[in-house]
Formats: C-alpha cells, structure tokens, sequence
C-alpha cells in the first residue's frame, strides 16, 4: 500500500489553539507536526496521551488519537495503551509538574519498564495552568505566588532522574532552537523504547526569561553545548571552548590550550549511565548545559514486546486457552 | 489394613449436614487440610461451604492465639449456602486452638485434641494457667477425643528415617485420615493430590501418605469414637461441578467474558488484600491472551486499564477499600470519557487498613458517591463464590452496552470462601457483542465521538480506525463532538445524559425477584456476600412459621425497577449488612421506606442464628410467637 | 476639570442598587475594573456582592467568545445577598463581550460600548458575520452608549509619549472613570490604587490616572448618558467593614483560628484551581508562624497535614474535588488516628477534572462517603465569601473538640466572590481550648492514647512528652490501649463509638434557624454558597405573599438536631442545590421527608428568578396566584 | 539535667513482635533498639514513621512515638511532622515496595527537600506483607506469585534513584552483618538532612537467599566491598581485590598487579554525585557491591531548618503577626 504523503498541516486537528501569545508551546507542537509527516506512521496509529497543564492540551491540537487525561497519570495510560497495542506511536505530552510532582512515580516506573513511548517533558520551571506556583524544577529561592520569600525545595534535575530510573533514550533541547527539536523529536521516536524528552519551553506569562540564558539565540552557544555521538564535547560561539575529564571531575577548558584528544569524547550508546549521568549534572552558570540526545542505548527489552512474547510462549507451549478444558481441570464430579 | 469408607466397619450414623471446624497454629497446615476435607466432600457429592480465617501476619508468633489459623466447612446432603453457624465437631491441634475456638462447638459436639500439642510450654504461648484438658466442664459437655497425633505421627513414618522437623509436618495429614474416617469420606482425592504436590520428594509423598492412612487407621481400630458419620449426596442440579473460590471464580468470569466478547483480557492491578489472589490466578492464563500487569500503584493501574479500554481491550482493575480510594480520580475520568471497563472491589474490614483480612460490606456508598462532582457508575455484587463467575460477565456486559466502568463489590468472604459450581458449557454461552465503529464511508463527515445509541453509549472508536481519530479528556465534553466545552447548558445536558444513561440500565436488567410471597409481614432486603446466611434464615423462618420474604439485590445501581413497588408491599422491611447501613440508606432515600437495618461491624460474616433472632423479633411484634420460637429451637437443614 | 463626584454638574438619579457587569478580553484587564468599583463601592457604604466569571485558559485566544472576562457586581443601598440577576449596565469592550453578554442586560438597560473595539478584525475573531451594532433592535431595546474608547485614551496619554501598546493597556482605566462618573464614585481610591501598584514606573501609572480622570471627564462633558446614578449607603450593623472576597477570608479565618488556639498553623496543599489562592494568601503571613507547605501531591499534602497534626500543630489541609479524591486514602487514616485537622474543598464544576474555572456544590456525598469503610466526619459549609471566616474557626473548634478530621466545602463562586466583612474585635475573641496531656504523675499507670472523654475524643499527647509514648496506625486499634486489634466486638465497639462521636456533635451545634414562619406550607433548605440567592429569593416571594420559609444548613454532618421535626412541619420541603440532589438524598434518607429538588448544573449559581419562580410554581400548585405572580412581575430590593 | 542511660531493652515496647522466625527485620530492629541509646535523644523525642509491609510494622514494637501509617506515603507524614516540629528525631521505616512502588514519588521529594529525616529501606526485593508478589528491585526473571514465567520489568536501583534525586546522605548495609548496621545506622542518625539506608534483608518465606551473597558470612568478603572515606575500594577475603578506575569505567583488578594509589579512593563529602552514582551501579555478580556510606555531604540546607527561618526572617522583617492589625489593614470604612 502506497502511503499518502502527509504534511505537518496534516497533523493540526479542527480545535483553536489556546496557549498564551508568544509561550513556547507553539514550537513545540510546530516541530511535532513537521516530525510526524517524516516517520512514515499513518495519523490513525498515532496517540498522543497528556496529563494535566498548559503543556497537555497538546492533544486537542493534534488530528491523531488522543487522550487528555488527569494530573501526573499520562505514562499509565500509555503504558496500559501500548502493551495492549503494540501497533501504536504512543507519544506522552507533559510539564516539569504534572511529569516530576504529581507524577514523579509513574515517570519512573515507565522510563524503567522501558515502554515502548516518547515523553515529551515541557519544562518551563513553574506551573503554568494555575498560575504561576514554583515547580520541582524551579530554582532554588525563585520567587513565586507559593514562595513570597524564594523557594526552599532543592530542584530536581529530570534527567539525572531519569537516568537513575533506567532510561534507555534521554536528551534535551529547546522550544526556540528548532531545528535541533525537530532532530531530537525525530531521534525519540526512532528509539525503541521509552524516550524522555526534556524540551526547555518558556512560560513567557509566569516565568519569561527563565531559561534565556539557553534559549536566547545569542546566549545559546556559550551556554548550552551540543551533544554529538562520538563527537569530543565543544562549544562557544567561536567553538573555542571544550569539556575534559580531570580524575573524576568534569572541566571547561580553551581547546586551543589542550590537544584534541583530551576532550571528553560523547558517547551516547554506552550501556553503563555514569557518563551520561555526569553529563546531567553540567548545569548553568557553572557549565554550559547539554543539549541533544544523552543517551540512547539498544537491544534493552520493552516492557511492551515482553509482555506480548510472554503471551505468545505461553501459547506455544500450552496451546491457546481452551476455556471449556479449563473449567473443566482438577477435580470435578457429575450429579445426574 | 485398608483405608477406604467403604472397608470400614464401624457402626455408622447418616446424618443431614456437619459442621466442622478444624483450627491450629498458622504452621500447622489448616488451611491445606480445610481444602482437601471440602474438595472430598463436593467429590462425594454433598453441597459445601467454606470459610478459611487467617490471621493477618504472614507466619504470627507460633503458639499464641494470635497465631491460629482456622478453616470451617459445612457439608451436607442438602443445599446448603453458609458454612454454619455452631460446630458439630472441632478439630483442635493447639492449646491456643482450643481456647479460641470453643466456643463455636455445639453441646454435645465432638473435639478432637492432638494431645501432644498440650504442654506447658505451649500454655504459656497461649497465655493460658493451666491445662485446659483437665477442665471436667470439657468432658461432661462435649463428646472429647483426645489422640497423641504426633507420637502417632512420628511412629507412622518412622521407617522413611526422616528428620523429626519434617516428621511432624505431615501431622495435618494424620489429623486428616482420623477426619476423613470420622465422616466416611474418601482417601483417594487426597492421595492423588499428595501424588501431585509431592511427587518431585518421594519421601515426603510417602511420609504424608501414611500419614493420612495411621490417622484413618486410627479412627477405624480405637474406640475413641464408637461411630463414624454419613451425610449422603446432595440433590444438585444435574451437570458437572467442581469446587471453586470466589477469587477464582471471578478470575474465570473475566477470561469468560473475555471470550463470549472476542477479545483478549487486560487486567491491571496492585497486590492488595484479599483482591490479590485474582491477579495471581489470571496471571497463570497469558496462554488465553490474558496480560496482567502489575503496576506501581492502584493509580497506575486504573490508568493503565483505561489506557488498555481505549486501545479496544478488554480491561479490568481490582483492589480493595484503599486502593480504591486511590482509583477515584481515574474512575470519574473513565465515566467521563465513557470507555467500558470493570472496576472489582474485593471488600475488607474498613475503614482506613482497617481488618485487612476480614470481611465486611463497608464500600457500597464508596462505590456509589467516592469521586468527585455527579459520577454515576453501575454496580453489582456476587452473592457467593460461584456467583462472582456470573457477575462479573453481567458486569462487563453492561459496561460494553453502556461504554461505562462498571463496578463489582466482592468481598473477603465471598472470595476465600468456595462452594460446589455447575461447570458452565462453554459452547452454549451467548456472545456479548462489541462494536468498533470503522472509518466512515464518507470522509467529509465528521466523525462524532460523544453521538450516542440507544443506551445513550457512544461509539468504541479504537485508534488505528482511520478516519475516526478524535481526543477524548476529563474536561467536560461538548454533545456530539466531544470537544471541550464551558457551555452551561450543555453541563446540564451531559451530566443529565450521564445519569440517564446509568438509570436505563434498569430497563435491561431483570426484575427484582422474592424469595416467598410477594407482599406480606416482612421482607428482608439484602445484597453481596450475606445471601447464604439471609436465605438460610430466612427459610429457616418460614418453615417455622413466618411470612417473611426475602429479595436479595445483585444490582445496586441503578436498582431493579420493580424494587420500590416492593418494599411498599410489606409492612416490614429488615436490611441486614455488614456495615452501619448503606443499602438501608440508599433504599429510604429511593423509595421512602422506613427500612430497618440489621447490622454487625466485626470483620465476621453473618451467622444464620443471629439472622434469625433479629427476624423473629421485628416479626414477632404484637404478636403471640410462642408456637414459631418451638420450631426455631429445632435446628432446620 | 476636576473629577470628584461632587464635582459633577449633571442631573442625579436615586436608586436603590446596580448590577453592573464589565466584559472584555481577558487581556482588557476586566477583573482589575471590576475589582476596583467594588471596592469604592464598598467604600461608599454600599453592601456588595460579585461575581467574576473567566476563561479556563491563562491567556485564552484574544478577541474570541472563549477569551472574554466579565465582571459583575452589585452595589445596593440595603443588604443584598447576591451578586444580582439581570444587569442594569453592560460595559463591554469588544464584540465577543457583547455577544457573548447581552443576553443578561435587561430591558432599557444601559450598554456602554467601545467603539474602537468593532472592526472586521474583531468580528471574524468573534465569529460574527456583522456589525452587532447595526442591529437596530439594539437601539430599541437598551440605551446603547458608544463610546471611541481606544482612541481617546491614546489621546489623554500622549503628552506622555508612550508606545501605542502601553497606551493602549490603559483603556480599562478609562472605562472606569467613564463608569465612575455614571456612577457618582470618587476616583480616590483608585487613585491610591494607581500609586501603589505602579508608583515605580511613575510614567505609567500618569498614563493610568489620565486615562481614569479621561473617563470621568468623558461622561461629564459629553451628553451621552444625561443623567448619572446614585446609591446611598446601605444600612449595615455598625463596625469597621472591609471588602473580603472568600479564599481570603477562609485564610483569614484560619488564621484566627490558630490565634484563639493558641497554635502555630501548618497548611499542606498542592495548587488547584479555585482554591490555590489559599495557599497564595496564606505563605505571606510567615511572621504569623504559618507554614505553608506545596506538596508534590495531594497526597503528600494531607499526608503532611497528618504528620504536623501528630506534632500538636494546628494543620489544614485544601483542595477542589479531583485532589480530594486523591486524600481519600489519607483522610481515613486521619479519622482513625483520631487527630484534629481541616479538609477543605472548593468545589468547582464536575465529575473529574470538569469546569474547573466554574461553580458546583456537587462534592457533598463524596464528603460524606468518598472513603473505604464506615468513616463518618463533620462537614460544614460556608454561605458566603465572609462566612468563611467563621465556618473554619468552627471547623477547627470542632476537630479539636472531637479529635477528627473535620471537612469544610466552599466553593468557586463564595471563593472568588466578595463582599464587605465587618471586622472583628480580636481581642473579644473567645479562646479555643486545646488541651495537650502532660507527663503522667504516676510513671507505672499505662498511658491510654484511646481512653474518652464525654465528647468521646481522645487524648492529643503529642510527641516530646515524656511517658505518653504510643504508636497509632490505620490497623483498627484497641478501644483504650490503641493497640492493633482484630477482636470482632472490639471492632464493633470502635465503628459505633467513631459514628458516635460524631453523631454527638449535633448536641453542641446550634439548632437551624429558619427565616419566616417556623412550619407551614414550603420550606426551602440550602447549604453552602447558594444561601444569597436562596435568601433573595424566598424573602421576594414572602414579600409578593406566598408562605414560605427558608432553613439554610451550615452543619452538613450532623445535621442538627431539630432539622428532621422542622421538616415534617412543612407540607414542601424544596431543595435548591446545584447538583443532582445531594443533601435532598441525605434528607430523604434520615427523616424520610418527600423533599423536592431545585437542581442546576452548569457551572454556574442560581439567580434568584430562577428559584423565585421555581418556588412559586410549588408554592402556588392548587391555589390562584394571580396576586401574587403580579406582585412578583415587580423586582423587589 | 542529667539523662538516664538508657540501654536497649528500654526502647522494646510492649507488644509482642509478629515477624515470621528467621525474618531479617529480626535483626534491624535489634541494630536499631543498639543504636538509640547511644544517640543521647530521649525517648520521648524519637518518632517512628512508616508505610504498610512487614516491614513497616517496625513502630509497634519500639517504645518510641510512632505512627504506622498508609502504604508508601511514610514520608509525607515525617515531612510534616518534622517541618513544624524541628526538635523531634524523625525515622522512616519502609519497604522496597513501601519506598519504591507506590511511594517512589514521596522518596525522590523528602530526598531532594533534603528534610531531616533518616529513611530505612528494608529491602527484601519482594512484597513481604501481600505474600509474595515481586517487587520493584525483584530481578529480571525472577518467578514470583505475580510473574509465573518470570518478571519483565527491570529493577529500580534504590541508591541510583536517591543520588539523582539530590539525596545528601545514602548509605547500604546488611541485616545479617550486624556491626556494620548498627554503625550505619549510627551514621544515618548523626547526618544532618534526609538519610538513606538501604539494608538488605531476607524474606525468609518468601524470597529466601535472594542476597544470600552478601548477607552470607563466607560469601560476603567477596561479594561486597565495604566503603570508608579517604580509603581505597579493597575487597576480597584476603583484601587481594580492588577497583580502580579506567577512563570513566571501573574494573576489578588485584592489588598485588597494581600500585597502591591507582585504587580508587573512596570520597564521601564530594559535591557532585557522580562517583557515588557510579558506585551505585556496581552490581553482583559483576563486582562486589559496595556497603557503607556512599555519599554523606554537608551543608545543604535541610528543608526544616529553612521552613522555620523564613518564619523567624518574617517576624525579625514584619515583627508578630498582629491579627487585627492584619484585618485593619487596606482600604476599610466605618459605618455608624
Ligand atoms: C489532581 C490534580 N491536582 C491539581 C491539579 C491542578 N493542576 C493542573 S496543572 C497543574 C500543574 C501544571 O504545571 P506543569 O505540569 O508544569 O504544566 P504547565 O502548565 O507549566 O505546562 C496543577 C497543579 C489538577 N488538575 N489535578
Ligand atoms: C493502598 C494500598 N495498596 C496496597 C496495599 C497492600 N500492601 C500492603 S504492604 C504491600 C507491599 C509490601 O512490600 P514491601 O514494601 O516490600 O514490604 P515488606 O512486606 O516486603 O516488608 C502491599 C502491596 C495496601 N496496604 N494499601
Ligand atoms: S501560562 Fe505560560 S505555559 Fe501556560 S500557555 Fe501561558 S505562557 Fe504558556
Ligand atoms: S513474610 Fe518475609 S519479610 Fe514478612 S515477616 Fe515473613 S520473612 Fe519477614
Ligand atoms: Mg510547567
Ligand atoms: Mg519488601
């Protein structure tokens, strides 16, 4: 069967969409459309599943299946979904709170199964849907409607998380860079297995700016560094800066200062998540922070594919089920 | 010497029905020697009930009264539908066993006491002064059979040159043969079952084995007994029957309602007391296309079922009371986005941890009102273990029909407890059919998701239909589309809608039938695990003189449409639960009848005697019962 | 010129109240407006009530039916308990507010109308085909008043050489002044307002006072209105008054609380909308010892609560439905523990995540029922913005009096409602007892966590005190001891005195209260926030000659007890409630009375004609009401 | 004032202990009763909060105050507890499913709040309680009551988790290696901030020998390494095994091949979790697997501490809130 040949406008479904003027969800569900036409999975096989937040009404703009579920859930229903329907693109839409507050557990549970589906994370460090409280990824003494006198929690870190938790596929980008979006959505999606990624989206009405030091075009290059597989780790708008490895500890140096193969080499396929580990922990100011594809490890079984080969064993060595010999195993006796 | 009924030749007493219960320390292998006595009972064609009680510790501190486990079974030649109230015999095998049970035995009963168990040592666990076997009320009360059952033990496999550990493991086995032999029942089912459980350790095989043949051969040559008991065949419907627990049960009602609907099962759950067992059994059954997952909490679980219901699966989640509590905001979203599911609540002992392993009806109004904002769901309740296989294929018949969750109360002791169950003929059951819409014939139509049929459900649109994709969400939905809508009128239009769509379910559901007349004196309205033990009191009272009816109600919501009309036919109307009143309470608002309740809150079921007092009084009300409390006194079936 | 009202040159007119509603694009900054004729009008001496009324989204798309703001209050010269009906004055600024609004303005009503607003632009946003102000029927039916809004507060502000945006953001003020003039209001307060909200950017708040002082010229210079209104001031209780809208109050009301107790307060929550705003108010007053605690979940948030409660802190704990679902767990925990705590919910539109923006009082049975066993707590609810101030000092009173979780249930339309609040004298506050025991004198006495006293509370021995060390659990416990107990009469015993303990509250609760005559023909029972509309309503129809009488429940659980004889002295009970019938049912159920439902379910309160005719029409079955209904044609108060 | 000496009967309640015989829960309490004399809290001063599990009746028999709460939620009631009540000592008792499965998200959140609490992590790798479904740190494959052909779903790596989570404070020990619990125990208590401990403890019913390879007396030496600051990672009956770092990897190398300072040296106190998370991955039968404390920083602001000083900075800005004052406040007006 010839597959027609669907472009983004394809994917955009009959709703209006009501993000806030200039919020970085626009790009975000821009880029998906333009990765979807790319992968060459019909719109009918394609889920979008959310949680709660300005983030997860994602779905209502997307014209594919979609569930717009409760606060923090969204991975449960995707994994219900996905190992029952293996056929399907599950993709799970969700925000720094409904992913890491309410819903930290079921975020670790699916990276660790390995299900077979791509989160999307939009960390935009507060909670915008009710206005503006600080979130688990908001700063330390930030400012907000809950915190008056500064946030007291220590943040968490998303993708140390997930990398702690088993994850198979995780990387970083950013709603304003684009291109480097569309790639990371597209690299997610070709993962087997389950794919975080974590999109640094700003919240222009609660938290404008908060992530301007990466988003900002003319920031970008001295302050987020550009992971590459097998690539040594570089950055700096004139690419004159680079990451070393010192015992265990990571630092910037001037590549013209440094032989090349000093430089800390990216290798993303590494089974053992230290490295990547590592990586999460490069935070800004104190480093330029990582963005592109961390990790990406193969051949780890899917929670879905198992679940299914487990079915199919069964029926190889028992047969399919017979009901009527079932009920009628063990011991039984007639009355006349 | 042989060990069968029939080689016996003691002299023999038949007798309708027996109550035995048989209790030692939770290592002791009650609950394995309850199992056998029963499956031999129902093989030899007697109707049986049981009733397993465990303490709630995995392996409690041996020897205390906190540590005795206990299994009774009722057997008898006639239908019977509780595990009785007194006990004809008790089996004790521990000091602890004997205080904590006593006082369930009939005068007259029989106590059989493994001697051997009664030491100082063992007093002090059971906190106890002094022998209880010397008190002489004991003798002049009951029909005492002392046996030194593990001395006998130990001699019977002596020649196997096993350890004295394991020696007096297969004591439950002695214990068995001396009951086996008491009631005439057969050894032959619990050989083969020695065979199958034990096969891979001959030694251990043989050492239960002849176990079981010394305490038979212990029965049958000592006088301790004088005569051993026969309760004939019962007269059940004609078919093939096997044992069955409420748990499994239900499990195989699931895998039959997955079968007469062409799909295969999703059941997603967390363990939980008394529920997990039916994970355990479902997950045994992937070769019928059953997938079981275990989730990291209920939360996930009933997220992941409505995951599996919208992909087009049949999907199913269990818990108990808590994990219940924890599903309410996923169930409002699954009533919200109308996909067929069943949610089954295995009832405990509440509130919060409550009694984990004990029984109680405590989560109807849960069931009914425990989500947020108007949240109708259907519900039913099995009334007896066989029962739950019923239910639960009702239950997901009506959520397909009604594209709803629908909710199945069980409870702990419907679901440990087991009775005889007519093997249904697989090729003979109805389908329950299901319908995914297919892309449409006409592309520019747009499809309607929230368009509703005449049940008012919506299309099971599945993804990967082309053409029908649509979103579906917890905010309220715009009629027809299911788009998101703040429309007010359209608020009262679904909510209208979503109520309406429960209520109908009444039109499809039989009516409420009665045990007796139709009008009259009194009508004891009851629900979920009580039935035996209302039926049975209820009979009990009619023989003896008593109009009283008796109409048990398998849906509480929406209830039958006949129901009312009922209620208003009798001048009394009893509700006896297993809880402060919930049925009692949904009834007086319904129907306005000043219902009576007849309610116990112990973590126990019902016994029929208790029944039967609280029925005879309300009935007895300005009236001369002098005649009715003679024939109550003689114990009826 | 100079813009004070008693500079104004214009005829007056004296009425007796306005309802005014303001309706733009959220970005109009409509709530602002609306918030600031309150408050002068408050000033003023008027009595006030609101009703804001926005877009689920943060932003929602500008110039859209979805995005539009509205506003309304009602200022009066006497005592008015609703935010009012039908508008006397619209003021919209665009053409979705108009078409999205006009609906509500009454006949010959005054339409103010930003001209600049109406472009082709706007129409196709708005999905309109035409000018709407072509309309002639506008024309006919209201006193359209147009106004070059945009433009001319470019012009007002220009000297100030702002860029057209920021000028343009400054047009609401202009409405306001135009609205103050119409209304005779002094633009002080607004003034001060300007200040200090934007005293650091001192051109825009010049751009924002011009713009004000541009309005208020506007309406006196042009002819467009000729003829400006008056209110006077209502007569209130004599005291210090101050605006309240209803989360403020119930945070203030905690506050006190905590005060009269003695204690510090902990407040454990998770956001929710509408009742986020708690936490908002409530994390400033850290110098009052609050702690206010954003939990990762509501779960986590009561289970908090719990903890600080252990402690001997005063712990609160809120959400809306969809988060109380998610305590359910916990709060059973909280009730079996036995230690005090608040639970509130501000109910907002159901089932599951609903219309979370809007209204609903649909959380009651899931109060009363949404947890696993017999888990009875007392539940009370607030009537009106500043009621809350006293509902959760009297929810607080009773959890330590009881030793219970005690529930609260607000909702969004008192939460994001106002209107004045007479300050109270704290220093004639009474005291809120709390007793914490001490060290026991004799070390060898066993200390008894679950011994009673005549409220049948338990001790509140918190952690530090030497010799009271006990463990507390969700495992049913010992009646005395506190120990784990599975001893079925213990169990029995400890269900009946938990229900008990309860049940005992409707002794030190004050009776209902009726407003009218105390039996006779229709009574008509509310609760929670519908209490203004119900109020307006029965005293307009007592007004217009029926007999009718109004019972306003504040104690949900228990009801108090002169409730059910109140009851039966009517021949109608009415039931207004925007849900389904939640307390009809708990009525019906315990006093087995015919109550009739008023029910409304979409997401919005009740207005006063609606219940008005609804109570006529029951009141007036059988009888001629042909006075009456004339009567009633005349809008009173 | 002078303290009474308490010795560890003190701490024995008066309820009778109601593990199964041979239960390694058994010996933590016993570590635990050894521990809390030598503290210097009074009883009265130490709380005891957990879960649901076997496990988790821990409380009951301390003579301690208590609370044996819902399943997985334990930490939600330290936290508030110990947020108003600072001069409390909170302990959490929990299980691998209490901590991992259902209340895995309150874990990652007490941990990354850094609340003063100590957290023991019974971890039997099963459901104890339930009788014996896997749990989140059961291995892949292993045949329980819910996995008949085996479990799918790959473990969770408690310590993983925790580092990633921010933790200040993880440490491993084992029931059977008594000394070694009861110091680890003793250090859990004298860290100032959230507390790990993860015990390896034997289910003897239901998941009998699981970490018999560490709990194992003669096993152990080869199996574990025992963690000590500043000191080199040796191992092995003999201590004739170490573990030095090549590139970002770790090997096993003996100590007689090798010079003494090419060992990696254990560090505790270090910021970055890094190494600690690299340790965390050690796993049998790889490589010995590490006990002791892994990570033990100081300094970081424990949640309580900084809860109850933004009320003490309020009151020395604003001075005590002054009710009437508050209500006084704003725009009000008189009416006569
Ligand atoms: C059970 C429950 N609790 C709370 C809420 C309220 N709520 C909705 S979204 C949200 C947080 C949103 O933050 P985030 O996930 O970061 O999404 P964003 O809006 O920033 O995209 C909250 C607290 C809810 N809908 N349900
Ligand atoms: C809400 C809820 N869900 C499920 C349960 C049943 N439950 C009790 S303990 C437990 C797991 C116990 O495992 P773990 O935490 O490892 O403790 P262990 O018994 O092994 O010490 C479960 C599933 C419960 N009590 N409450
Ligand atoms: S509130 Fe923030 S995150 Fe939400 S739509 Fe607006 S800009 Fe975007
Ligand atoms: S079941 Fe296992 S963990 Fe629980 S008490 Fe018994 S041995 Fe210990
Ligand atoms: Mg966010
Ligand atoms: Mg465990």
């Amino acid at each position: 069967m010839n597959l027609p040949v669907l472009k983004a406008a394809d994917f955009a479904s009959d709703q209006d969409v009501r993000w806030c003027p200039g919020c970085g969800d626009y790009s975000i569900l821009a880029q998906m459309k333009k990765v979807l036409p790319t992968l060459g999975v019909p719109r009918e096989k394609i889920v979008f599943i959310s949680g709660i937040g300005c983030s997860s009404r994602f779905p209502y703009y997307m014209n594919t299946y979609g569930m717009h579920s409760i606060h923090g859930r969204a991975p449960t229903f995707a994994t219900g979904l996905k190992a029952t329907r293996p056929d399907l693109m599950v993709w799970v839409i969700t925000g720094d709170g409904d992913a890491l507050s309410i819903g930290g557990n079921h975020f670790i549970h699916a990276l660790r199964r390995n299900v077979d589906v791509n989160i999307v994370l939009f960390n935009n460090r507060i909670y915008g849907l009710t206005k503006g409280q600080y979130s688990p990824t908001s700063g330390e003494g930030q400012v907000t409607k809950s915190t008056p006198m500064g946030s007291i929690d220590h943040p968490l870190n998303p993708l140390s998380v997930a990398l702690a938790a088993e994850a198979t596929f995780v990387a970083r980008s950013i709603d304003a860079h684009v291109k480097h979006l569309e790639a990371t959505l597209k690299r997610a999606a070709e993962h087997k297995g389950t794919s975080l990624v974590e999109v640094y989206q700003n919240c222009n009405v609660f938290n404008d700016g908060a992530m301007s030091y990466a988003q900002d075009r003319t920031q970008r290059p001295e302050n987020t560094i550009e992971l590459e597989h097998g690539k040594p780790l570089i950055f700096g708008k004139d690419r004159d800066k680079g990451i070393r490895m010192v015992g265990n500890r990571l630092e910037i140096v001037r590549t013209a200062d440094v032989p090349a193969d000093d430089l800390l080499i990216h290798d993303e396929k590494t089974l053992d998540p230290t490295q990547h580990f590592m990586l999460s922990r490069m935070r800004h100011p104190e480093f330029p922070e990582p963005i592109g594809v961390f990790r990406d490890v193969q051949g780890i079984a899917t929670y879905d594919d198992q679940i299914n080969d487990q079915v199919a064993a069964a029926r190889d060595a028992k047969g399919t089920g017979d009901l009527q010999q079932l009920f009628n195993s063990g011991d039984t006796w007639e009355v006349a | 010497m042989e060990t069968s009924p029939e080689s016996s030749n003691s002299p023999v007493e038949h007798v309708s029905g027996i109550t035995v219960r048989l209790a030692g320390d939770s290592g002791d292998g009650m609950q394995l020697l309850g199992t056998q006595l029963t499956n031999t009972s129902a093989l030899a064609g007697n109707d049986v009930a049981t009733f397993p009680d465990f303490p709630a510790e995995i392996r409690a501190p041996r020897g205390t009264r906190a540590g005795v486990s206990g299994f009774q079974v009722q057997f008898a030649a006639e239908e019977i539908f509780t595990p009785g109230d007194t006990l004809d015999c008790l089996v004790v095998m521990n000091p602890a066993a004997l205080v904590t049970n006593l006082a369930d035995l009939r005068k007259g009963g029989i106590l059989v006491v493994n001697e051997d168990g009664f030491n100082e040592k063992e007093f002090k666990l059971a906190k106890i002064d002094k022998n209880p076997l010397e008190d002489e009320v004991l003798e002049s009360s009951y029909r005492i059979v002392k046996v030194s059952m593990t001395k006998l033990t130990r001699e019977a496999v002596s020649e196997l040159g096993l350890s004295v550990k394991i020696a007096d493991r297969c004591k439950n086995f002695f214990a068995m043969g001396l009951v086996y032999w008491l009631f005439g029942r057969s050894l032959e089912p619990t050989l083969r079952f020695i065979q199958d459980k034990f096969g891979k350790k001959p030694d251990v095989a043989q050492a239960n084995e002849s176990a079981l043949r010394a305490g038979w051969a212990f029965g049958e040559t000592t006088e301790a007994f004088g005569v051993s008991y026969r309760v004939e065949a019962a007269e059940l419907e004609p078919g093939t029957y096997k044992n069955v627990m409420g748990n499994q049960a239900l499990a195989w009602g699931l895998l039959a309602a997955a079968h007469r609907s062409g799909k295969e099962l999703f059941y997603g759950t967390y363990p939980i007391t008394p529920a997990s067992d039916i994970l355990h059994e479902l997950t045994k059954y992937k070769n019928f296309g059953v997938r079981t997952f275990q989730a990291e909490d209920e939360i996930a679980a009933v997220g992941a079922t409505i995951g599996a219901a919208f992909g087009g699966t049949m999907a199913v989640t269990a818990s108990s009371g808590p994990g219940i509590a924890l599903k309410a905001e996923a169930m409002g979203l699954g009533m919200m986005v109308e996909l067929p599911m069943v949610v089954i609540n295995v009832q405990r002992g509440g509130p919060s941890t409550g009694l984990p392993t004990k029984t109680e009806q405590s989560d109807l109004l849960q069931a009914m009102f425990g989500r947020n904002g108007e949240s109708p769901l259907p519900i039913l309740a099995p009334q007896s273990p066989g029962d739950c296989f019923d239910v639960v294929q009702e239950a997901w018949r009506l959520a397909v029909e009604c594209m709803t969750p629908v909710m199945v109360l069980s409870d702990g002791y419907i679901a440990n407890g087991s009775e005889p169950w007519k093997i249904p003929d697989v090729a003979s059951m109805d389908p329950i059919v299901v319908h995914h819409p297919d892309a449409p014939g006409d592309a520019d139509e747009p499809f309607l998701p929230y368009m509703r049929d005449e049940n008012l459900a919506r299309p099971w649109a599945i993804p990967g239909t082309d053409g029908l994709m649509h979103r579906i969400g917890g905010l309220e939905k715009e009629d027809g589309t299911g788009n998101v809508s703040y429309d007010p009128a359209n608020h009262q239009h679904m909510t209208d809608t979503r109520a309406q769509k429960v209520a109908l379910v009444a039109e499809r559901i039989p009516e409420q039938e009665v045990f007796g007349e139709t009008e009259g004196e009194v009508l004891v309205v009851s629900w979920g695990g009580t039935y035996g033990a209302c039926h049975t009191a209820v009979s009990r009272c009619q023989r003896a003189g008593l109009t009283v009816s008796h109409a048990h109600v398998r849906y509480l919501n929406p209830l039958p449409r006949n129901l009312g009309d009922l209620l208003k036919s009798f001048k009394t109307v009893l509700v006896p639960e297993l809880n402060t009143g919930q049925l009692r309470m949904l009834l007086r608002h319904q129907y306005l009848v000043d219902c009576i309740g007849i309610n116990k809150v112990q973590g126990k079921p019902f016994t029929v005697t208790e029944l039967v007092e609280a029925i005879r009084d309300q009935a007895c009300i300005g009236k001369d019962c002098t005649v009715v409390d003679q024939k109550l006194k003689i114990r009826v079936g």
